[in-house]
């Protein structure tokens, strides 16, 4: 009886988000907008909003330096936010958390301060297939610049990352592991914390992509062990222009810094400077105070949720959509099975392109992705230009299924499938 | 706002199952590769001119029905065309496309007006050009193209 | 009669300012807040907070890759910022513009992508000594990877660059000019086209650091033939964590990528990868949507009021400030006359500690700024510790400088000076 | 919020006016330097100590009313005091400044309760422990030390 009353709380929960959030309240195309590209960005609950507005109409001024009133204010706002995006993910202390712009720049970081210093010709950088072009990219060019060698790790014939395979390659050549927390296309969540142990076994450091597993998973980066960790304010009810970086304490104070210039020293003479601490060392410049408090609103918001139930409330709407996505003749999805994911699901619809799939898709209100979501190599894996993708969040309920299941028949029918 | 079966009309979904025009010309004088790589559609585009007539033309290429339409469409009217009169007519589809409120000449497009649905559809006016970049670039002596160059 | 009348129209512009930026309204230690710590962050008017909340609130979507409404007018409302702010700076094409966090961003972007790759050993940086931080600590770098050496032009005894040093010391060894266009301590204004004049000639680049003049002067970047721009929305009304660099398209083109990741590239393969045009290049990961948004509102704001005039009233507050703090025994103020700078004061006052003071004007409700203002370097070369810092801008009023005048006799006072 | 006058006292002003202790003890057995960077705040702190006891204790240094205060009356006191007794007072001082809701023993602390207002200004606070940053840095063998760090 409890549990039942347990389960209406969360249901009622939920439920409030959608009011929580003015976008999800609009029309296009004169249909209720249903919105299924959280995977490219979450819409932004009014507590998110309220906590920037506050700082931009109470006590707006730059943090660190200031002697006056507004200036502490937000210095304490900005240290305050620090901390809460901490503790959302596990963090053991503050200031192993770098504020930076999105989860691409985060991943930058570790290319530049560390990898940069770190990597010699013939050391091995291992990553999958299903990484996306930010975790890759950056690792590319390290890999050129130090004369290393990218390994790349496949997936099993159930669309998960091949945990043999990867065991095999993982030998002691390896520098570092770039591995996603949970893939932006197939939904694959990936045992970080089983390949810390492997890496860190053979001497490797690991940086985990966790742009969309910070979002849809419970994360505790001490637990899980990982070197690095990087994600985004606006995929998580944040607003755009502020990610993070975690990073052990260790490596953070042993790397040279990133961007140059004020807030980043500690002392500057004509000729040489001297660094600030960690994380100060790695904030050149004047940070994005409003994006900082935006972001910890949003894990605030998060976490009165609970990230269990929000990932379980992905979980009941995967189970509910894979059946009847299934159904419709020749729509293949990519990827594990839906108790091996996270609320993405990339299809294919024979003989009607993605492209045209998404522009049928949001003339019936159905907002959805199609290309290669920045994972171009996954799509030459998987032998395909291009895939659909539907991306669920804590706001979808199963009408929006139904009406995603009902467009797709419109595409259908548009096509004379 | 245009209504889905404005852009996916009968003509280019005709076309799309049933592009004209598929494969390489023989003896080409021009050819060239356009990518859209928002998208992933390409087209590969061979012409034979001679005497400033285009004698023959073909494409390859893989894409949504858009792209795929535009380029069957395109081949179709520009065979036989003199190359001063293609150019005209590609000037006019760009206009028709992407110059606000132009009131595009119907006679001259032919069934290239069924594309115009696509205008208000920023992401896909990309996908309509694509084999008109390649076009241009042929016929100016370019190898390859990119829908994100101007 | 018709300028009165239109000096009438101007004054009420600005006192209109006021009403617009609700910090203003503000009340600190029970005394209204006097707002003068503009040279670290302006306060944000209404319209551009409304600009960001409409993006949040109504079209809050991923730009670029999106096929639904809601991506396609974010795609469009983040193009159009990124034209408001290239006319707002003069810049030739929208596409020279590249958003980043900030001006030291900006500044790091021009090290790593030009400098590192076009410095070389014997190479000269020329700079002067009163750069902020973040225009000098990434050439120092920089020059130390490269082997390049930093050459500093001091001041004029009326606190103007010394541009007969600085013709002197542009020799055709300099590849770099790297130099403030308005300094955030001194207010001093450097008449960049002529500096750009004289580097061209000797086949140098100029990098300006605008992160001041943006907010105060009239910018044309091109007319003004800098070849970088840099500067950041929060010191122009607008929001935190974004920032502009402006770059010559030619330049730009030639330039290597700073940030690897998505959004920035045309094709990815597991091995390689090849680059999207000028600005996406630049442009790795999800952009600060939100905030180009914001600071394109901000731009607009200052436009409307005319940049003219927005100098105009600094020029009339130092006007008025000036006489009246002359007056105040002990109190020197450093760097030019009132009609060489924009509306920045920093002073000191004798046998008071820059931060005594400021913590003094902060108790009477007076936001200042002491410490070396992250230019160290010109301090010692002032010879001075520490300044105390006042900056106006367009909400500022007479009335203020006057509270600022009684909140530094106070100091005196209690001081027993 | 303290008043002006809580955190400007005559006790302040008057050890700022006329700092004691000021200078390098002769054969030191402890020294030290403190920096705070955001504020420019210097303390070169110097000792001599003899079977536990602080036998002399001096300073020079550069900053604020409130550092070069706080390092006079804390040379004051100390000077005398075995080690073990500086370092008690060292830490009622700081939870005095950085523990909330904490009530200092007034009894201890002397002249330094004067500082008490100073808790209140965060960004202040550090101003006032630079002195004692540098003795916990000289007695335990420290060189330098900056008021950024733990
Ligand atoms: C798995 C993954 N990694 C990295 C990124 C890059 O994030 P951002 O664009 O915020 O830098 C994304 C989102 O686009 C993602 O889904
Ligand atoms: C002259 C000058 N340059 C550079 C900067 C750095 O700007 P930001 O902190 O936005 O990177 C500032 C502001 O602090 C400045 O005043």
């Amino acid at each position: 009886m409890i549990r039942q009353n347990n389960q209406h709380a969360i249901e009622r929960d939920f439920r409030l988000v959608v009011d929580d959030c003015p976008v999800l309240q609009r029309f296009v195309h004169g249909k209720r907008l249903v919105y299924l590209d959280n995977a490219a960005m979450t819409q932004m609950p009014r507590p998110v909003m309220e906590a920037m507005q506050a700082f931009y109409t109470r006590f707006n001024a730059n943090v660190h330096r200031g002697i006056h009133r507004l200036s502490e204010e937000a210095t304490d706002a900005y240290e305050d936010a620090r901390g809460k995006v901490a503790r959302f993910l596990g963090a053991p202390q503050p200031e192993s958390v770098i504020f930076t712009r999105n989860a691409t720049e985060s991943l930058n970081l570790v290319a530049y301060s560390w990898a940069r210093e770190n990597l010699q010709g013939g050391d091995e950088i291992l990553l999958s297939v299903m990484e996306h072009h930010s975790n890759l990219v950056p690792w590319q060019q390290m890999a050129d610049e130090a004369g290393a060698k990218l390994v790349y790790v496949g997936l099993t014939s159930h669309g998960m990352l091949d945990m043999d395979e990867l065991a095999q390659k993982l030998t002691s050549r390896v520098k570092l592991v770039a591995i996603t927390h949970m893939s932006n296309v197939l939904g694959a969540i990936v045992p970080v914390a089983e390949i810390v142990n492997l890496a860190h076994a053979v001497g490797a450091i690991v940086a985990v992509d966790g742009a969309q597993s910070a979002a849809h998973l419970p994360v505790n980066v001490a637990a899980m062990g990982a070197d690095f960790f990087a994600c985004s304010g606006y995929k998580m009810l944040g607003p755009t222009g502020i990610g993070v970086l975690y990073g052990r304490m260790e490596l953070l104070e042993a790397m040279r810094p990133f961007n140059y210039g004020g807030s980043m020293i500690a002392h500057v003479e004509l000729e040489k400077s001297t660094w600030a601490e960690v994380p100060q060392k790695f904030e050149g410049g004047t940070p994005n105070i409003g994006g900082a408090i935006g972001m910890a609103a949003a894990a605030d918001y998060l976490a009165r949720l609970g990230m269990q139930r929000v990932q379980a409330h992905d979980q009941k709407l995967l189970a509910y959509a894979f059946p009847r996505l299934q159904e419709i003749p020749g729509l293949t999805i990519y990827g594990p099975p839906p108790e091996q994911r996270g609320g993405i699901i990339a299809f294919t619809l024979k003989d009607i392109h993605p492209h045209d799939i998404a522009t049928i898709l949001d003339k019936e209100g159905v907002a959805s992705r199609a290309g290669h979501h920045c994972a171009e190599p996954l799509h030459h894996y998987l032998g395909i230009p291009a895939s659909a993708r539907v991306s669920f969040y804590i706001y979808n309920r199963e009408h929006d299924i139904d009406a995603l299941v009902s467009a797709l028949l419109v595409a259908r029918k548009v096509f004379g499938a | 706002m245009p209504e889905l079966s404005d852009i996916y009309s009968e003509v280019i979904l005709e076309h799309n199952r049933h592009p004209r025009n598929r494969g390489r010309v023989e003896s080409p004088t021009h050819e060239s590769h356009c990518d859209n790589p928002t998208c992933g559609d390409t087209i590969d585009l061979s012409l034979r001119v001679k005497d400033g007539r285009i004698e023959d033309v073909k494409f390859l290429g893989e894409g949504c029905a858009i792209s795929q339409a535009s380029a069957s469409i395109m081949t179709q009217m520009i065979k036989g065309m003199s190359v001063e009169d293609a150019e005209t007519l590609e000037a006019e589809f760009r206009r028709m496309l992407l110059e606000e409120n132009y009131q595009p000449d119907a006679a001259m497009l032919g069934d290239l007006i069924a594309l115009q649905g696509v205008k208000k559809l920023h992401a896909r006016v990309k996908c309509a050009v694509c084999a008109w970049h390649a076009l241009d670039a042929a016929l100016s002596g370019a190898a390859t193209v990119s829908t994100e160059e101007k």
